[in-house]
């Protein structure tokens, strides 16, 4: 004990306290409360549920199919669902369920990187502009109001048509044009974390510009950027489906939810071949169902004001 | 005097994700005709609730139950919604606590007026003008008839409390709510909105319930006093007895830890620990875990109400013959 | 007031050259020169040469973009390669009714369903009607545009024959009169209309309740009770008119949305309007369309937000810009 | 036995304000202009006026957390304005603050341990077993039981949120605690115990504190020495039985006849002012208060007054104060 704490003698329990409301001695971590509260939505636990499938299935693709991805069987083409083929074969003869699987791969890689891209991009900018505020803020702010004027899908299939379309351009293309709403979440995070007392209490003893915004800011804004990127993902997943599907995403033989879709096009094939096109479209909208009711019910669990 | 509004086991309480929280745990007063009541408590104890729950505006997830509610011998509970309807903001009016936001932002001040008075007194849209603009002259508001086309956001603090009161007063209310109607304003202005609302008082007839956790602001605007903690009534009685003889010790707590600006204190008396969490209530006397009079019988069974002089209730074993038995 | 507008619309000019100069960078990413998809491929290189310097391609980027941009300030975005030179404003212009019949009646109905559903819903929180509004919300958000419009096609077109599966008006039918054609129009607008109502519904059933929610449990909203304000008044007079105005900045925000959805629907139903064009466009690599119609829809989605954010500081009393 | 520890030389904190369709500056928001006083070592300043009147400003400009517009501020013999970053963290030791929001004012990620260990992380002065028996110390100082520092702010009360504050601004042990409105948002049984465990403190630590609030009767109750602020200045300092018995200042006389008395018996003569406090970005030319002033002369419309002392320890700003205001009724 240093000389320090032997100075105080008296005690202090005339001034009166502990009297506990939670006497357990489990610690309630901000973490677990949101956990606690996002089980209790039943809807956002089944899009978790379902989400987790998805995933179990596109991860398990080589084990779960017994034909090669591209393999084509020039003889079997067309075929529509049978007990060899369980969701039929498309236009070059290859089995449909295999490709499905496979592109449930590609799709949600898709959604993820391109996701994690903007989540990066944004906030990285929003921070800066958030934290430093000033001519920082101005130029990242103009930045950020020049990319919301883009026409969304009109500048992905201008930039698409120019780039080249493949599946890494299709990431690229998504995650920059979708980082905005982040930076703005950022920057709005921070600038109203910076006016809690908190902050200030940190500066008071003397903690750097470096410890105040990841020890401090980024936790407490971290919450409010998974949400969001959550739901982002979901648009990246539509994003690359319409690309695709207008055949300027994920180019062939790679699957994509979006291009097995994309012979559809043709009035013949919308016509008289469902299983071309059923299947993935049904997958697209469940998957991204699953992921929006789960950034819901996140957002839901993390919101109490919400809740009463 | 007779009796303007009769409560009898009135109990609200709120169904949350965690667990039900009675915010009021069967209070039953009376407030005579003329009468001004306050409501003494820390936050969270309920009088806000108690008073909302008369005026059924307790909404969703809200369950308001009494035995009895009465505003002049007719029973609120039996009143349909639209009757009910009918009796809010004219025979029974509300006064909020925070004028910031309890005025409309996209509507002017005098739209807000006109509104319950062409509702409740069917007046046209000339003469409720009329009426307005003399309510805003009544309350001291300077340059009325230009304020009546202005919206809040232009108006101080102050000036939206008179505001409030205007409109709360515009139709003659028998009863008149005012839920901390200075808490969120400066001293100086509170002192304005004081007299202002004593003035007023001599001047209408009006029966007020005046909630605030401000003993001095209390002191100075009743007559009588109803002390809560925990949803309950802990003592009731008229200020006088209240500030120079009060009898709970949660009163004598309250008391003791307010310093004075009038005299000395070498040291504050505070109660010690902290209201206990509406989920997890504690049993008996919600009051016993800070109390130091505490015996066996206020951990095991909460207290009747005891008449310990004419109009001075309190409720604790210190004053029952079971109590006193027991302790002996 | 009129400061404000004059500070906004001065904004509005850094943000607009921002805005075309990355997409000029963007187009100008393509490889090879954009002549040798409009010239006859036989074309010997030095007459190739000439013919780009005669039209400033050798020019830095910097540069071109500056021409570019001059021009366009007065009105002129450029030729298309494909349409042998045609104007590109003239080309937008001929498509523009078809965009705008779709896009507008779409957004019109979308706001006339959706604010009656997000604010009954919002004043029920927690009920199963709520529950389920909030759920087929979700659900519309995440419907593929196109893919819903293939299925409505399928159902309705070809197993129902109800409506007609693409275009705007019927191949090769003379409308003898104005309301003819507009019968005609009626019908092949059902389906895309509803495909892009669809998701647009939901998005604004979404803001509305949201915001809805936030705005019931304001003090003023209790204090319009406690006046004896019937419910519907309280509702739809104080509550939803504070409700709507974050919904009109979102309406402003989420233009490129709209847009995005409308060229989606128009490719699927082949609706003869801008999204037709512009991805026509792509597949002819005619990029003096494609850079004409990004720059159109990128000035429509400024002006859009400039809008919203002037009739917001109109209807919003607190707000006093000066 | 009054050795100054602080002292502020003509203290001014300016807020621009932007307008126009350049957003040019076009104003000041002249949050405090030209404070001046001195505090002395183990003794309590109460600093009070209403809400606006740039009390709050003061104190976090004198920690410099906020950036000064002007004037000087001595901590001992240093000027904390003129400090460098490293003589600012290192004076960050001796000069702390405690909050009023007791919800805001806590990191609601970090757990207690965190939050209190916080600075002996960061000033390196120890850490592992050592820091932790330091944090739990600082708990029991501040009437908490040690083992809550493993729990998280939000399941605490208010009352004990602002004893967690409470106990990371003491646990560099500080010469010096600027307590910005500590009791303002707490429960009036709260407040005494809150006030009761910063008057142990003092006595045990030797702390000297600068106590902002707008309570007049909690700032009675726990100071040496009152400074009334309005609209950005000082308008009367002194002791402050002197300042609650004899109140010089036509302000002063206002505000205190203002607080409502826990009396039924007592009748206040109570002195109500004129409409509102004026704009800070706009204040009245003369004496500040001089449009809710009910002595207000030709000379107060136009002359700014002067803090003066009147009585060995007691200043004054009004050109009225020989005249002998509010002692006429």
């Amino acid at each position: 004990m240093s000389r320090f704490m032997s100075r105080f003698t008296r005690n202090p329990a005339k001034t009166g306290i502990l009297n506990e409301t939670n006497n357990n001695d489990e610690v309630l971590s901000p973490g677990k409360i949101i956990w606690k509260r996002f089980r209790r939505n039943k809807i956002a636990m089944i899009g978790s549920f379902i989400l987790l499938i998805l995933i179990i299935l596109a991860i398990l693709a080589p084990v779960l199919t017994p034909y090669e991805r591209d393999a084509m069987e020039l003889q079997n083409r067309e075929e529509p669902p049978s007990s060899e083929h369980l969701l039929g074969t498309d236009r070059q003869g290859r089995d449909l369920l295999t490709r499905v699987l496979y592109g449930g791969r590609i799709s949600l890689s898709v959604g993820l990187v391109a996701s994690s891209l903007q989540m990066v991009i944004g906030v990285i900018l929003g921070s800066l502009a958030g934290y430093y505020g000033k001519w920082l803020d101005t130029l990242i702010m103009r930045i950020t109001d020049m990319v919301i004027a883009f026409p969304f899908l009109a500048l992905a299939i201008t930039a698409a048509a120019v780039l080249g379309p493949s599946i890494y351009n299709t990431m690229l293309i998504i995650g920059f044009l979708t980082w905005t709403e982040t930076c703005r979440l950022v920057r709005g995070q921070f600038l109203s974390i910076k006016q809690m007392e908190y902050i200030e209490a940190a500066k008071a003893t003397g903690a750097n510009e470096f410890r105040i915004i990841w020890h401090h800011m980024l936790p407490n804004a971290l919450a409010p950027i998974l949400i969001s990127s959550t739901l982002i993902m979901a648009t990246a997943i539509l994003v690359e489906a319409a690309l695709s599907y207008l055949g300027l995403g994920v180019q062939a033989p790679m699957p994509s939810w979006g291009n097995i879709l994309e012979p559809a096009r043709s009035m013949i094939v919308l016509m008289n071949m469902w299983w071309l096109w059923l299947p993935p479209g049904f997958l697209i909208f469940i998957s991204v169902l699953s992921i929006n009711l789960v950034g819901d019910g996140l957002r839901d669990a993390l919101d109490p004001r919400l809740k009463n | 005097m007779s009796d303007l509004l009769q409560v009898k086991n009135l109990y609200t309480s709120f169904n949350t994700e965690d667990g039900v929280v009675p915010a009021v745990n069967g209070i039953s007063f009376n407030l005579k005709h003329g009468e001004s009541l306050g409501i003494v408590g820390e936050s969270g104890c309920g009088k806000s609730v108690a008073c909302l729950s008369i005026m059924r505006l307790i909404g969703h997830p809200g369950k308001v139950e009494a035995d009895e509610i009465k505003l002049d011998g007719t029973e609120l509970q039996a009143l349909s919604e639209k009757k009910m309807r009918s009796m809010r903001g004219n025979d029974m009016a509300f006064i909020f606590q925070e004028p910031m936001t309890s005025l409309n932002p996209v509507y002017t001040i005098g739209f807000q007026l006109q509104e319950a008075i062409q509702l409740h007194q069917g007046l046209n849209k000339e003469q409720s003008q009329h009426k307005s603009i003399e309510m805003l002259e009544m309350v001291g508001i300077p340059r009325a008839e230009k304020v009546f086309s202005e919206y809040p956001h232009s108006l101080s603090g102050g000036m939206r409390q008179r505001a409030m009161i205007a409109m709360a007063l515009s139709c003659e209310p028998k009863i008149l709510f005012a839920d901390e109607p200075t808490t969120a304003l400066d001293v100086t202005i509170q002192a304005q909105i004081l007299e202002l609302m004593t003035d007023l008082r001599q001047r209408i007839n009006t029966s007020i319930i005046f909630i605030s956790h401000d003993l001095g602001v209390i002191s100075e605007m009743v007559d009588r006093v109803i002390v809560m903690y925990c949803g309950i009534i802990i003592e009731d009685t008229d200020v006088r007895t209240l500030i120079k003889n009060p009898r709970h010790p949660y009163t004598i707590g309250l008391i003791n830890s307010k310093p004075r600006i009038d005299v000395e204190l070498e040291r504050l008396e505070p109660i010690s620990g902290s209201v206990p969490n509406p989920l997890n209530m504690p049993s008996g006397c919600p009051y016993h875990p800070r109390c130091e009079s505490a015996m066996e019988i206020c951990r095991e069974k909460l207290p009747e109400n005891h008449e310990i002089k004419d109009g001075h209730r309190v409720c604790c074993w210190l004053f029952s013959e079971l109590g006193g038995k027991i302790k002996s | 007031m009129k400061q404000y507008i004059l500070r906004r619309l001065l904004q509005m000019i850094p943000t607009l050259i921002g805005t075309t100069f990355i997409v000029y960078i963007i187009i100008n990413m393509a490889p090879g020169s954009p002549l040798s998809h409009m010239i006859d491929p036989t074309i010997t290189g030095e007459a190739l040469a000439r013919r780009e310097e005669q039209l400033g391609l050798d020019r830095p980027l910097l540069q071109r973009y500056g021409t570019w941009l001059t021009e366009a300030a007065q009105g002129n975005l450029g030729y298309s390669t494909r349409y042998r030179g045609r104007l590109v404003t003239e080309i937008i212009q001929s498509r523009l009714l078809a965009t705008v019949i779709l896009t507008f009646s779409s957004i019109i109905l979308s706001f006339i369903l959706a604010v009656p559903i997000g604010v009954i819903s919002a004043t029920r929180q927690y009920s199963t009607l709520d529950y389920s509004v909030v759920v087929t919300a979700i659900a519309g958000v995440s419907v593929p545009v196109f893919f819903l419009g293939i299925v409505l096609i399928w159902a309705f077109a070809f197993q129902m024959g109800w409506f007609p599966v693409g275009g705007m008006v019927s191949a090769g039918v003379r409308h003898p009169t104005i309301l003819a054609w507009a019968a005609d129009v009626g019908k092949h607008l059902v389906l895309p209309l509803l495909t892009l109502t669809a998701a647009n519904t939901a998005r604004f059933v979404r803001f509305t309740r949201s915001s809805m929610l936030e705005v019931i449990r304001q003090d003023y909203v209790r204090t319009a009770r406690a006046k004896g304000l019937s419910e519907r008044v309280v509702i739809y007079r104080h509550a939803l008119r504070n409700a709507l105005l974050p919904v009109v900045t979102i309406l402003g925000l989420s233009l490129p949305f709209l847009f995005s959805g409308a060229i989606i629907t128009e490719a699927v139903f082949a609706w003869p309007g801008m999204g037709t064009i512009l991805i026509e466009s792509v597949s002819q690599r005619d990029y003096g369309l494609l850079m004409g119609i990004n720059v159109f829809l990128a000035v429509l989605v400024i002006l859009g937000n400039l809008l919203a954010d002037i009739f917001y500081s109109v209807v919003d009393p607190r707000i006093r810009y000066d | 036995m009054t050795e100054p520890i602080v002292k502020l030389e003509n203290i001014k904190k300016y807020f621009p304000i932007r307008g126009g369709v350049f957003s040019r500056v076009v104003g000041n928001i002249k949050a405090v202009d030209d404070v001046s006083f001195v505090i002395n070592k183990g003794e309590t300043l109460g600093l009070v006026g209403e809400s606006g009147c740039g009390k709050s400003t003061l104190g976090r400009t004198i920690l410099k957390l906020l950036d000064p517009t002007g004037g000087r501020a001595f901590y001992k013999n240093n000027d904390i304005f003129k400090t460098d970053k490293q003589q600012l963290r290192h004076l960050r030791r001796e000069l702390q603050i405690i909050f009023q929001d007791p919800f805001s004012s806590l990191n609601p990620r970090l757990n207690v341990g965190e939050i209190i260990g916080e600075s002996l992380e960061i000033h390196g002065e120890v850490s592992g077993k050592e820091k932790q028996e330091r944090v739990e110390y600082m708990l029991e100082v501040c009437g908490l039981a040690p083992h809550h520092h493993r729990r998280y702010p939000h399941e605490f009360s208010g009352g004990q949120r602002q004893r967690i504050g409470i106990a990371r601004a003491l646990t560099l042990n500080p010469d010096f605690v600027v307590a910005d409105e500590p009791i303002s948002s707490l429960d009036v049984s709260i407040q005494a115990q809150i006030v009761n465990l910063m008057e142990e403190l003092q006595d045990t630590f030797g702390l000297t504190y600068l106590f902002i609030s707008h309570d007049l009767s909690m700032v009675r109750h726990i100071s040496n020495n009152v400074a009334v602020m309005y609209l950005g200045k000082v308008v009367e300092i002194c002791g402050k039985n002197e300042l609650y018995q004899n109140p010089l200042h036509p302000y002063t006389q206002a505000l205190l006849s203002a607080v409502p008395i826990m009396d039924p018996d007592a009748k206040s003569k109570r002195i109500i002012l004129k409409g509102d406090v004026p704009s800070p970005a706009n204040p009245p030319p003369g004496c500040n208060f001089n449009p809710r002033c009910r002595y207000a002369e030709e000379r107060c419309r136009q002359e700014e007054p002067e803090l003066r002392e009147i009585s060995p320890g007691h200043q004054v700003s009004c050109h009225l104060v020989e005249k002998g205001v509010g002692k006429l009724d």
